[in-house]
């Protein structure tokens, strides 16, 4: 970065909390940071976004974690744009569609398609899995299918990636959405999972770096009004070269705003 | 009462007598040979011998600490349940062994009731402390169990007492109340050997009294084995008596015989000093 | 004329050091009551304000932060009924078998101990993951009510067979004799001697564990889900307490005064469900008597 | 010539109801003991891969998913250690307080227990968000493993307390009246008569809260924190087994071959643990006798 | 010795009198008036007033659940652990009233000891049974402990049957042996006043006889209440008598005086009959 301090230059305890999808992250860049400035210590908590918002507000934190796009009345933090996160649609391994298109999901998860049939699929009933509400990746997905979360017609509700990537491998009939990077792991780890891909996109961590893929979220670290130098330096090195192989290895797109 | 059996090859330790109370037929009821019982090691009771007649009052006296607990224990295999104890030996009832591993414990005990030496009442209502037991073991309808409580409360004198108060905890009774409780729990059950260790050692001399000529009555329909400490007790009321000591070594059986020639005849120097009170 | 009754004077009498650990025993109980009156208080004045009727009695709106909790009470009902149904004749039949098997010194019981601990062991998120490979998709109950409760099941039926074996101590030794003597089948010698004088203790091992299992989560995250509909049978998904108040307090923005509301919800449930052991009378054996 | 032992038949004897009801409670154990292989055997499958030396002591890597696990090791140890540390003697003394109070059977005992109870029936999360609130920032404790272990121990000391309770219970009735007649201070009353007997029971109290202790993630996760760097000290945060475990299987993806071999070493913990009680000998009291 | 006390103006029941044996010097050591017990509202003991002389044995007899063991569960305050019990009266030892809420237990108890009637051992080893109430009192140092231990198990007659185990557990003595015990763990604790429930209930008549040598020769040294069914004993080894009674109502004290006068020359009728053996 251009206006990084020398290694060694800064020293104190840099607090981040939030988002529990970034904090695994968040652990290993503090470490890395840490070995160019023996000073700093980078302390890592977590316990949702809504936290990393609050924590920020109140003081409590330097820094936020934040799986999503600030809203409107959050203006009064300054958000910087850590990495992307693509969504992708997941279904069973034995599920034999080809692709689905975005009119389609949205059919199918308003409960207007409740056979596999209707989208080219064998004939089987769709068991629909959606995120619980207040979860970004329910926003993004919603908010990309124009539908609003009231109409959704889920049969089962899940919380985090681990478990909507179990609840879809444990029922063949099954229709869900979960990070990319996390559903490319499991399927690397032979779980019976396949990503969809949509509109005719192949879902992968490549697409949605190209901005091809279009259901994506930000991750975002926020700060208040008066971060200092040595919190910048660390948002800085976060958003830096260094960062980028620790940022896909986490199964997240780095941005390219360098 | 059976007559003595021509098969049974048991020999009896004693010679039958003429002086033997004429209720008393000397046909073994319970055979004991070579019984050693150890705690954890330590000997308890060394090759005891000896022969229970049927029907009779078989007192069994002697120092504190001989093992007459003990062998009550053995005889309804009360001793399966302390895990350090190891038990030698043969056991008879009617010629049936009882030590084999096989023996079903539930008629075992139900045969051969025993009253311990301190009262144990079970925690639950007076009348249940009989009715209970009676139910379990499936005797008689309700009348007919409710009919016995009555009878067997008033065998061991405690009827007058506690009439009013059956609903009543029977651990709120007092020392000598529970532990004719406890006896009259046993004999409800009807068992054909009543085992009693120390009956009247927490009873008044009235008391007392109630429970020997209770004891008296049983004899012809019960076999009893009686521990106690009172010698005039045993003189009274027993027909054979053993007598047990610490020999050196360990505790074992030093005279057995009808109760007359024991106290007024014996045997043994130790019995003679004993019943002598000079030794005890 | 003095008079002596129960609320008389201490039965022990009093040295320094007793001083000492009287002062300890209280000072550790003061900490613990500060704890607990912290919590609770902390709740009862956030949530007081959130919790009527109506918040008894509606559905949910907008992720929870607006409506009620009804669907969220019914499926809590039915998952830890569920729970409790499974556990109480279970966790008093092994743990009458354990203190049997103890009784006789056995190895036995040493291993089922050891296995008890392994499950007391298990983090929550292991049951969960457990629970949903083994009840939802091997047994094929889906992520369910049923589902829920048996995992749940799971988890508290060491607990109580724990609390449960330990009431079953208090079993005087000359009972137990009696009880031998007597040559009472082991169903009578239960149920008129053994399971009476534990009555109390099973009671309150049991009111223990259903505070326990109200307060799961994790493991009920993956078991019995996230929905947030009235469940309409035993096999459809839904949201129990715990994990309402955890969803609204972690992922939903603005959910923290229904969050506490629920958690008040919770406490009261616990504090009722607490009430009962004191309704039940003590029948400690022996207990009354000085000879 | 037969020769009778401990290793004897049954002492009670059998009916028809009997065989059920031992039908009953070995099929429970069964269950339970078919889910504790399950877990088990799961863990130990998928984990023992993972599982080397290197693992035990190197630092981890790539969010956990490389290298091993030593600083969430020592964060553990030390979490748990400060939690039992705490536990330890303010639950015993609190469970003899608890139990005299009893005896007199005052009410004090019954709304102490539904104190308990009341701690029970809390919620891991609600834990983690008061010892966030009272040790991290009221007390100044920050987030670190000192605050972690205290929240620990107030999640666990109830728990501890009632299985302590138990085991005081069994002293018999007739001791306690000898211990009343001779006039014991309480402390040697405690000392030589009641813990000894009472010790098996407080040694398998303790492994089996420690276990518990062992398995929580929720308040830990807001109170000894998320950090994987070595800790230096009480101050310093740090990050549990099962916190490990969760973030692994839950957040990072590719997380789950290390969050085995994590469960596995947790488990092997456990059972280490577990083995303590099997070398306490029992001193029950007046248990041999046939008086 | 104290000797009679001027100021004290109880009034003793019984006129001094010559033949009271020249041991025994009538001034009051516990003074009970109008003593009355219930459990949980059932009467145990209606309206006592008796006089325990200094230095004497006094022996109490009655028929069983007559109140015995409550009286003496009064004298040391056991009847604190019972919550369901009520107490009302006055009892006084020293003239100092032994039932206000302020009383020190501790120095209570170590003044009046008590044996019960069911022997119970502290389960620890035999010489801990001892020692450890020793050492809590302060008592001595290790050597006058070890020293008292090996006197109190001569005493009792239990040294040599337990000496070459005294680490063994107390609980697994027979039952004899654990009553001596008791006994022995009582007077070791030197009280002022022993009560003794029915001390050789458990006991042959050898150890018996050791217990009633020991219990004459605490005459002087100690003031002594011995509980006991055994009225051949009573009238051995006892200075003054005192009779229980099932009155109608509830049971109370019948008669009060001198161990001869109550056995020759009874006052009350039921007494004659039952120390003449027509009730009882
Ligand atoms: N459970 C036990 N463990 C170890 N030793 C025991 C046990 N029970 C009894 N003993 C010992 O075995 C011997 C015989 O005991 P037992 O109880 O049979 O005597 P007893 O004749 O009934 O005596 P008492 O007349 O005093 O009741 C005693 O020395 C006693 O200490
Ligand atoms: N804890 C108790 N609760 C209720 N009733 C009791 C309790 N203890 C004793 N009693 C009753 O009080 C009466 C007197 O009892 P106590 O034990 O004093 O009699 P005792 O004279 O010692 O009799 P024994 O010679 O049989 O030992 C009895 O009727 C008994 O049932
Ligand atoms: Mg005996
Ligand atoms: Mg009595």
């Amino acid at each position: 970065g251009r206006d990084v301090p020398a290694a060694g230059a800064i020293s104190g305890t840099i607090t981040v909390t939030g988002s529990s999808t970034i904090a695994p992250l968040m652990v290993g860049l503090g470490a890395r940071f840490e070995q160019f400035h023996p000073g700093v210590r980078v302390n890592v908590e977590t316990g949702g976004s809504a936290r990393g918002i609050i924590d920020v507000r109140s003081g409590l934190a330097h820094i936020g974690m934040v799986s999503r796009a600030l809203r409107p009345e959050e203006r009064d933090l300054t958000a910087h744009l850590l990495a992307r996160d693509g969504v992708a649609v997941i279904v069973h391994a034995e599920t034999r569609v080809g692709q689905i298109d975005r009119e389609d999901l949205a059919g199918i998860f308003t409960g207007r398609i409740t056979n596999w049939r209707d989208v080219g699929g064998p004939d089987r009933a769709i068991t629909v899995v959606t995120k619980a509400e207040g979860r970004s990746t329910l926003e993004v997905f919603n908010g990309y299918l124009g539908i609003a979360a009231q109409d959704v017609k889920a049969s089962v509700v899940i919380g985090d990636n681990q478990q909507g990537i179990k609840s879809v491998a444990s029922m063949p009939a099954a229709i869900g959405y979960v990070s990319i990077g996390s559903a490319e792991s499991a399927v690397a780890e032979g779980v019976a999972i396949r990503l969809l891909p949509l509109n005719g996109v192949p879902a992968s961590s490549a697409r949605v770096a190209d901005g091809s893929f279009p259901l994506s979220r930000e991750l975002n670290l926020v700060t208040g009004p008066a971060a200092d130098l040595r919190v910048q330096a660390f948002i800085s090195y976060c958003r830096s070269a260094d960062a980028r192989p620790l940022i896909e290895d986490a199964a997240f797109v780095p941005v390219d705003d360098r | 009462m059976t007559s003595a059996d021509p098969d049974c090859d048991t020999i009896l330790p004693w010679p039958p007598m003429e002086h033997t109370p004429p209720c008393c037929v000397a046909a073994p009821h319970i055979e004991v040979t070579g019984l050693s019982v150890s705690y954890a090691g330590a000997e308890a009771l060394r090759g005891v011998t000896l022969t229970i007649p049927r029907g009779c009052v078989t007192g069994i006296v002697g120092p504190s600490g001989c093992g007459k607990s003990t062998l009550l224990a053995v005889l309804n295999r009360m001793t399966d349940a302390i895990p350090a104890c190891r038990v030698q030996g043969s056991v008879r009832i009617d010629r049936a062994e009882i030590l084999a591993p096989d023996v079903d414990l539930r008629s075992l005990r139900r045969r051969v009731g025993l009253v311990f030496q301190r009262p144990n009442p079970l925690p639950i209502s007076i009348a249940d402390n009989i009715l209970v037991p009676l139910r379990d073991h499936g005797l008689g309808d309700r009348r007919a169990r409710d009919a016995r409580l009555e009878s067997v409360l008033r065998d061991v004198g405690l009827w007058e007492e506690v009439a009013h108060r059956l609903r009543r905890p029977a651990t709120a009774l007092s020392g000598g109340q529970q532990q004719r409780l406890c006896i009259a729990r046993c004999l409800a059950l009807q068992p054909e050997i009543v085992l009693m260790d120390e009956p009247c050692s927490a009873l008044d001399p009235m008391a007392a009294e109630v429970i020997e000529d209770l004891i008296g009555g049983l004899r012809h329909r019960y076999t009893v084995v009686l521990v106690t400490h009172n010698l005039a007790q045993a003189r009274r009321v027993t027909d054979h008596c053993a007598v047990f000591w610490h020999r050196p070594g360990a505790p074992s059986l030093i005279e057995m015989g009808p109760t007359r020639q024991v106290f007024e005849q014996p045997a043994d120097d130790l019995t003679r000093l004993y019943v002598g009170g000079i030794r005890g | 004329m003095p008079e002596r009754g129960a609320a008389s004077s201490s039965v022990r009498p009093a040295s320094r050091a007793d001083f000492v650990l009287r002062a300890l025993a209280w000072g550790g109980m003061a900490v613990l009551g500060a704890g607990v009156c912290w919590i609770v208080g902390d709740v009862v004045l956030r949530g007081v304000r959130g919790v009527s009727l109506s918040f008894l009695l509606d559905a949910p709106a907008r992720s929870g932060r607006d409506g009620g909790i009804a669907p969220v009470i019914v499926s809590t009902a039915i998952v830890i009924g569920t729970c409790m149904i499974v556990v109480i004749p279970s966790g008093v039949l092994a743990a009458v078998g354990l203190s049997e098997c103890l009784r006789r010194g056995g190895r036995t019981a040493a291993v089922i101990r050891l296995g008890l601990d392994i499950v007391a062991g298990t983090p929550s998120i292991a049951f969960g993951l457990f629970g949903h490979a083994f009840f939802c998709a091997f047994l094929g109950l889906r992520v369910s009510l049923l589902s829920g409760g048996l995992t749940l099941a799971c988890m508290v039926l060491p607990l109580f067979i724990r609390l449960c074996e330990s009431a079953l101590l208090g079993v005087p030794a000359g009972t137990r004799r009696a009880v031998d003597a007597l040559a009472l089948t082991r169903r009578t010698a239960l149920r008129r001697v053994v399971l009476p004088i534990a009555f109390p203790g099973i009671v309150s091992a049991a009111v223990f564990s259903l505070a326990r299992a109200l307060a799961e989560t994790a493991a009920l995250l993956f078991t019995t889900g996230y929905m947030l509909r009235m469940p309409g049978s035993l096999l459809d998904p839904g949201r129990v307490l715990s994990v309402h108040i955890y969803d609204l307090a972690m992922n939903v923005p603005g959910g923290d005064p229904n969050a506490y509301a629920t958690a008040l919800v919770l406490l009261a449930a616990v504090l009722v469900i607490g009430l009962v052991p004191l309704r039940v009378r003590r029948v400690r054996a022996d207990r009354l008597v000085i000879t």
